[in-house]
């Protein structure tokens, strides 16, 4: 018997294209522990956690389980080794019942039939017995996403696993729920689960693991234990050198209201109401963050705010003038920027060069419009303005979006919308799957626009962002409003509780 | 979503009559009318109903052909095409053994038909889930490649010695209106009806079915969990499009008893048509199957008692009642998610 | 990067331009190449096995499409709706849409015409050719626009709704030339329409008698069509809605009606393409005649790379394969469905573009793929 | 993959010049069409092909006929796009043929054109009625309907069931329509009462003769409603009906157009006779007339008529072989009027 439950010795791990994902990785998980691979978005941990997963299969190295040097060439031989899976978007088939989802690749059968019933009374039992509370009967897709979690952690253990990766299980979740989730943790590993917490959350690093593994940039920085750390010393660790926490900014000095929201409410897909009765202001020279956790909302809100949604009832003044619903060519002419959630969905068409995606929104226009024709001359030239004025790393303006990094497609989309006289931005996680030098830059441009006079609605599930850059804060549960406040009386534990729904 | 209370699933039966009420009310008013009919004129309505499940038979095949592919994420419009090839296939394997096998040779015919049915399937499941070509351009490439293979290799003259004729099922055949209907019929259009009962059994009550559509909704996610989608895959397009091989050898072994060029004459493109009306589960299918078969089916029925509507007016009857479907004004159906995106574990 | 001389940094633009399009242009033209080299080699070595020469075949197939004026003229014939119908699949394709109903819009297209054709007398070919050229545009686009609205409104997918539009159509068109429309010269038992008049025949070019001039229709709208799509803010939008409608509506694209506009548009090069066939070539609306020159308008469109520029070339190809093809059956003795054999392996061959590109090694041009199957969409 | 290919490359062009090189003689046994001696005929197809066991290949027959009783020098192009029909009528004209057969009424106005283009080559058009006759050109035509009314006649006088069924190509056709209209008045002729069912195809052109299955299936709803004589008439679709019902004891079937005893011997078991229209015999007596040079202009009507009983024969009656007959005679007279007027 060895005292690591999961070694990695070596990982060496390249994606077509030359890009070296991990470099020469090595890692021990001790058993009973709870050991957190932290790092920054693109620093390698998923790629990682994919490799013991048997998801890919790394150019080099080796893997041992339980002291013996272990081959795992799929998910199935890393299951048959007991480790399981909870992956940051959740694997599960929305349509599927929760037992469905749980028994999916370790069927029960009974005479070549799925015996659905006895792994509804397996379900029952290990959710009993874990404190993880889950209905079999109900459909993945209706529960909230802490309760999804919850069912990923039974389909793992399902599985008996002994040894649990969790990748950022706390991006969807309140910092309460977070907690709740660390209690689960620890309980696990008190009866023999090993853990993995992968994050980029120093906070909750320090609060529950035993040891710390920093990555950068596919390699290993050190290995730690959280004594006599703190947040700092990790940031540097993670980034390389030492991070501003905070974002440096002066007063607002709020001025005349330019955007009103009354009594909106709106619809998602499924035709449930996602935002519910709310109303606000946002004013010139102001950042208004609105915080909350993921799915409370806050995509509808920006979306109808922009106008790609059209609410079910409700009004938006801006300037005095009631805004025509679900029309964002209106809202670009009033001065409406916006830097969307999902920058692949829909703030850039990927196949595209640059050239093309820098028109994407006043191609119908001049400076980019000559008649019937576009001016590819001036839209050229707009987009080697961008590429120089937002440091965008890019072979040139006619390379396509899609081979640009994450990092330098956001400041495409920063570039494009900040370039052209606005009065008010839209910015929804502006910030998401960042590293900490393109967070840094946009974090700048967001205030730098502010102090131009312009009102920012910053929307983010990131409270560290909220409570850095927002001079207001909203905070969003279940659609409605729940409580406003200016930053200085806010802090993280208020919000905390504020997104979870309890009245502080 | 916003109340904090999850929806808890209902129990299948209860959840099968709240989301197919529609479907069960014209149900019953079509058993009232076809009991009305028969009432008025039973020959009549027996002929028409019998004829409406001979013209079912293909479709039903070529639509859970559609079914079994595109619950596990594929779209194939290549189903015109695999039945072509399928028909071809399987006549000229009987016509080239009769002299050898006697009888024996429309069923060793068959079964060379619905193999060479999984070989345009395999060729399918190459080009869309290892090559990851566009699935419709890949449908597409196979039936031009049936059209011109077999009218290429075509040959005049050729006869099977026969073609599957008829097995009355004793008692049960002499049953009024249902017997001659159901039980006086063909081999292959008895096997066609075990085949629905064995595919809804298949998706619904086994673990490939579970994992099919897993693999169709969310492969990811099944593939976490060990499922190898690309087998998955494979096989559930090849078996799908045993199928719709066994469509065409219906065609020319049992329906016929001959090949001719173009011959399936766009039951493919309706089987697809029939698969959406289904939503998808096989006993939907059927019933769409047989809507189309009656539709057909009337159309004769009208030529014959010399209603004087023009044909071509009646014959636009399914064409317009698909596009009711798919548009929606019949209920909607919903895609399975992964539809028609090839998967790409990295 | 800014540069104090305008000049000079243009034309350095326009060379960057151009040159990081190299390989785009090169991958575009060697891929349809190389497949149709593999096709022929395939096709030979199954007229091998059936005991057919296929150097006979392939040379009376040759000599049948471009051996004299005739048998180019009957290429360029044939080609012509071909590219119509090409154009069609082609525009349709850049909006991210299937349009398999080019075969529904272009009889519709032919049709039409004929009865502009036949039912208006006495004023000039001037007028008269244009006019018929203009209806069967405009039948052939609101037989168009039916699928484009059924897909913004109710989200039904235009490859099953065109589908079905096409057995519609050919219903419709059926009925009416063998009742309503019906030739009414004495002794005329077929169902077809009258025999347009003169006045709205597409005349011939003076001197060149080998080049019909619908053939220079055809490549005067791929010109068009192309200018469309990449010049003009229209075309932009289009292309934008095509590949990703997400972004389309957060620019403030109108996405419906883009949707609705692009089939209109595509109904409208495929009508055309039924009214220069009629006008140029059969004189009348005849069932059994424009059978699969819409079905046909996918593989050119496929062929072609989806360009407007790349659907000529193709529909020369085909319809070189098709002019020479009762040549090839009378002096080879080849059963003229060789034809279809070969063009699928050339359509398998260019989708799975990547079997090619191993063969003659080149990388993939980023965003080459087409992709149009993503579900039946009827619901979203 | 590459060596492979160009292995595989270089391998086929290989076959291809052996090939060559061993069958470049097979054409040189031609004859010079433009001399005197050589008597060519050629054939120019429907869309379709040769071999469809229907008018196509019933018109090959007779040019076949004409090389073996008249040493003609025989060729035939099949149309694969209806637009191609003046090239593929040129195709021989170039090589100066004797005789050029088109067959199918839609390719009247080309092969009127050919003719009008080409007086010293004669042309036949089969099954194409001529308005206007041009001297070098006949046009092979049937009275279908007079063939349909012997077959109406002979399907009232054999049910015993009192209904009699035809399923039928489409009414895009006129001999399809001449068939029907003759069929049901001979049999309103027996039998005023008799029960009459029938049907087209509901399909376009080109569906309505190649699909075998509507022909079966629709056969045996008109068998289940009690038809015990059905006609097929709509080539490979009508097959498919006259298939079906031979496996369907005590029913009677009855083919089209040629003596399909012959061309569609799965029918066998039920097929009574067929209603001819003898487009065989009828080619080959314009070849023959056109080679002795007393070619008629304008129409020349074919025979028409019931084929054999073949092996049915003692189950019909001298009765009905005596009305038939008499029929026969009234129709060829003018006596009896089918009442079918296109």
């Amino acid at each position: 018997m060895s005292e690591f439950a999961l070694e990695v010795k070596n990982i060496t791990k390249r994606f077509p294209g030359g890009v070296i994902a991990n470099k020469d990785v090595n890692f021990a998980l001790r058993k009973g522990e709870i050991h957190a691979l932290l790092g920054e978005n693109g620093a390698g941990k998923s790629t990682l956690m994919n490799v013991i997963y048997g998801l890919y299969a790394p150019e080099e190295g080796e893997i041992w389980v339980d002291g013996q040097k272990t081959e795992i060439d799929n998910p199935n031989d890393a299951i048959r080794k007991g480790i399981g899976m909870v992956h940051q978007h959740f694997m599960l088939v929305p349509v599927f019942t929760v037992a469905e989802n749980i028994m999916l690749g370790a069927e029960e059968l009974q005479g070549g039939r799925l015996d659905i019933s006895s792994a509804r009374k397996k379900i029952r039992e290990l959710s009993r017995s874990y404190n993880l509370e889950v209905d079999p009967r109900a459909i993945v897709e209706d529960l909230p996403v802490g309760m999804q979690q919850r069912v990923e952690i039974v389909k793992a253990l399902y599985r008996d696993a002994k040894i649990l990766v969790l990748d950022e299980p706390t991006a969807v979740l309140t910092p309460q729920e977070a907690d709740d989730l660390f209690i689960v943790m620890r309980e696990l590993t008190e009866r023999g689960v090993s853990i993995i917490f992968i994050t980029h959350k120093l906070r909750e690093v320090l609060a529950v693991a035993d040891t710390i593994t920093v990555m950068r940039r596919g390699e290993v920085v050190g290995t730690t234990s959280p004594e006599g750390k703190s947040e700092s010393d990790l940031a540097a660790m993670m980034v390389g050198r030492e991070v501003l926490l905070r974002v440096e900014k002066e007063e607002a000095h709020p001025a005349q209201t330019v955007l009103e929201v009354k009594d909106l409410t709106v619809h998602d897909e499924r035709g449930l109401t996602a935002v519910k009765n709310i109303s606000f202001d946002l004013k010139a020279g102001e950042i208004l963050g609105i915080a909350g956790v993921q799915g409370n909302g806050q995509t509808e809100l920006a979306e109808v705010l922009t106008g790609i949604r059209a609410p079910e009832s409700g009004t938006i003044i801006i300037d005095g003038q009631k805004v025509p619903a679900g029309n964002p060519r209106y809202l670009f002419e009033h001065g409406m920027a916006h830097v969307p959630e999902d920058r692949h969905k829909h703030g850039l068409v990927l196949p595209y060069d640059l050239v093309e995606n820098v028109a994407l929104n006043t191609y119908y226009k001049p400076p980019f419009r000559k008649g019937l024709v576009r001016d590819e001359e001036a839209m050229l030239e707009a987009t080697t303005d961008i590429i120089e004025a937002f440091d965008v790393r890019t072979s040139g303006p006619f390379s396509q979006a899609s081979n640009l990094s994450g990092g330098n497609q956001q400041k495409v989309i920063v570039g494009r919308e900040l370039s052209r006289p606005i009065q008010f931005l839209v910015v929804n996680q502006p910030t998401r799957g960042l590293d900490v030098g393109s967070i840094e830059f946009i974090h700048r441009r967001i205030i730098e626009e502010r102090d131009k006079g312009v009102a920012v609605l910053l929307i983010s599930a990131e409270l560290d962002e909220i409570l850095g850059l927002a001079d207001r804060i909203l905070v969003m549960f279940h659609g409605e409003l729940v409580a406003e406040m200016p930053v200085a009386k806010a802090n993280k534990e208020k919000l905390g509780l504020l997104m979870a729904g309890s009245e502080a | 979503m916003a109340t904090a209370s999850p929806t808890i699933s209902q129990t299948e039966e209860k959840s099968f009559l709240r989301d197919n009420w529609i479907l069960l009310s014209v149900l019953g008013v079509t058993l009232i009318l076809i009991l009305y009919f028969y009432n008025q004129n039973a020959i009549v309505t027996t002929a028409v109903l019998a004829a409406a499940l001979r013209q079912s038979t293909p479709l039903v095949l070529g639509a859970m052909c559609g079914i079994l592919c595109e619950r596990s994420g594929i779209v194939n419009i290549g189903i015109e095409g695999t039945m072509l090839l399928s028909a071809f296939v399987g006549f000229i394997t009987s016509f080239l053994l009769q002299d050898a096998l006697g009888p024996g040779a429309i069923w060793v015919g068959v079964v060379i038909g619905v193999l060479s049915g999984g070989l345009m399937g395999l060729l399918l499941a190459w080009m869309s889930v290892t090559l990851r070509m566009d699935q419709i351009i890949g449908g597409t490439v196979i039936n031009i490649l049936a059209v011109g293979l077999t009218g290429y290799f075509y040959q005049q003259g050729l006869t099977a010695g026969d073609k599957l004729r008829a097995i009355p099922l004793g008692p049960l055949a002499d049953i009024p209106l249902i017997g001659r209907v159901f039980f006086d019929n063909p081999p292959l259009t008895y096997l066609t009806l075990l085949l629905i009962v064995l595919v809804h059994l298949l998706i619904y009550y086994t673990r490939w079915g579970l994992r099919t559509r897993a693999v169709g909704e969310h492969p990811r996610a099944a593939d976490t969990v060990g499922v190898n989608v690309y087998k998955i895959r494979y096989v559930n397009v090849i078996l799908g499009s045993c199928l719709a091989g066994l469509a065409g050898a219906y065609l020319t072994l049992e329906a016929v008893g001959s090949f001719e060029r173009l011959m399936t004459n766009g039951r493919g493109f309706i089987a697809l048509a029939v698969m959406l009306f289904g939503k998808r589960t096989p006993f939907g299918a059927w019933g769409a199957a047989l809507l189309f078969g009656f539709a057909t089916a009337l159309n004769t029925q009208l030529q014959f008692a010399d209603i004087n509507i023009p044909h071509q007016f009646v014959g636009l009857l399914p064409f317009v009642l698909t596009i009711l479907v798919v548009a929606g004004l019949v209920g909607r159906t919903r895609d399975p998610k992964a539809l028609g995106t090839a998967y790409s574990k990295e | 990067m800014a540069d104090p001389n305008p000049s000079d940094s243009r034309i350095l633009r326009i060379w960057d331009s151009f040159k990081s399009r190299i390989p785009e242009i090169w991958s575009s033209i060697s891929v349809p190449v190389v497949a149709v080299i593999i096709s022929l080699l395939i096709g030979a070595i199954i007229l091998l096995i059936s005991g057919s020469n296929p150097l006979r075949a392939y040379g009376a197939l040759l000599e049948g499409a471009l051996g004299d004026a005739g048998g180019i003229r009957r290429t360029l014939e044939k080609a012509t709706p071909l590219i119509f119908s090409g154009l069609a699949v082609a525009f349709a394709f850049k909006a991210g849409l299937f349009n398999i109903g080019a075969q529904g819009q272009l009889i519709f297209g032919a049709l039409v015409a004929s009865i502009v054709g036949f039912g208006i007398s006495g004023i000039p070919a001037i007028i008269h050719v244009p006019l018929a050229l203009i209806a069967g545009a405009t039948a052939g686009a609101l037989y168009g626009a039916i699928p484009g609205a059924l897909r913004t409104f109710t989200g039904a997918h235009e490859v099953i709704t065109t589908i079905m539009l096409n057995y519609i159509a050919l219903n419709i068109t059926d009925y009416l030339a063998n009742g309503p429309l019906k030739d009414p010269t004495p002794g005329n038992i077929v169902a077809r329409t009258p025999k347009i008049f003169d006045s709205a025949v597409i005349p011939d070019l003076p001197f060149i008698e080998w080049l019909p001039l619908g053939f220079v229709v055809a490549c005067l709208m791929a010109s068009i069509t192309w200018w469309l799509l990449w010049r003009t803010t229209l075309g932009y939008e289009i292309r934008t809605v095509g590949q990703n409608p997400n972004a389309a509506r957060y620019a403030g694209m109108r996405v419906a009606q883009t949707v609705i506009l692009t089939m209109v548009i595509s109904g409208l090069l495929a009508g055309l393409g039924g009214a220069v066939e009629t006008q140029g070539i059969v004189y009348r609306f005849q069932p059994g005649f424009n059978v699969n020159l819409g079905f046909d308008g996918i593989t050119i469109a496929l062929l072609g790379k989806t360009s407007p520029f790349g659907v000529i070339p193709a529909a020369l190809l085909v319809g070189a394969m098709r002019a020479g093809a009762s040549q090839m059956q009378f002096r080879a003795d080849v059963a003229t469905e060789i034809i279809d054999v070969i063009q699928a392996i050339i359509l398998f061959l260019v989708a799975a573009d990547m079997i090619i590109r191993w063969i003659i090694r080149q990388r993939a041009a980023a965003g080459d793929g087409i992709s149009l199957s993503s579900g039946w969409g009827s619901n979203s | 993959m590459k060596k492979l290919f160009f292995s595989t490359a270089v391998m086929v062009l290989a076959m291809i010049f052996i090939v060559a090189c061993g069958g470049g003689e097979e054409s040189a046994a031609e004859g010079d069409c433009s001399s005197e001696e050589v008597f060519c005929v050629g054939l120019v197809t429907d869309v379709g092909q040769i071999d469809d066991k229907s008018f196509n290949q019933s018109a090959w027959e007779g040019v076949q006929a004409a090389e073996a009783e008249l040493g003609a020098q025989i060729d035939f192009v099949e149309t694969k796009d209806a637009t191609d029909y003046l090239a593929n009528i040129d195709l021989f004209v170039e090589q100066n043929y004797d005789v050029i057969v088109t067959v199918g009424f839609a390719l009247g106005e080309a092969t009127a054109e050919a003719a009008a283009a080409n007086p010293d080559i004669k042309f036949i058009g089969v099954d194409q009625f001529q308005v206007e006759p041009v001297g070098n050109l006949a046009g092979l035509i049937f009275n279908e309907d007079k063939a349909g009314y012997l077959a109406g006649a002979l399907a009232a006088m054999l049910s015993d069931s009192g209904t009699i069924a035809a399923v039928l190509g489409t009414d895009l056709v006129p001999p399809v329509v001449a068939f029907k209209e003759g069929y049901e008045a001979g049999a309103l002729s027996i039998n005023p009462d008799i029960n009459l069912i029938s049907t087209y195809h509901p399909g376009g052109l080109d569906v309505a003769f190649t699909d075998p299955e509507w022909g079966a299936s629709t056969a045996a709803q008109a068998m289940d409603q009690g038809a015990d004589v059905i006609f097929g008439a709509g080539g490979i679709t009508g097959n498919g009906a006259l298939i079906e019902v031979a496996g369907s004891e005590g029913t009677f079937c009855i083919g089209v157009d040629t003596d399909q005893w012959e061309t569609v011997p799965e029918a066998q078991p039920c097929l009574v006779s067929s209603a001819m229209k003898l487009i065989t015999p009828g080619v080959l007596g314009l070849v023959t007339q056109a080679q002795e040079g007393s070619f008629p202009s304008g129409n020349f009507f074919g025979e028409v008529g019931l084929a054999d009983f073949h092996e049915f024969d003692d189950q019909v009656s001298q009765d009905i072989k005596d009305t038939l007959s008499d029929i026969e005679t009234g129709l060829g007279d003018g006596s009896i009027s089918t009442g079918y007027s296109p």
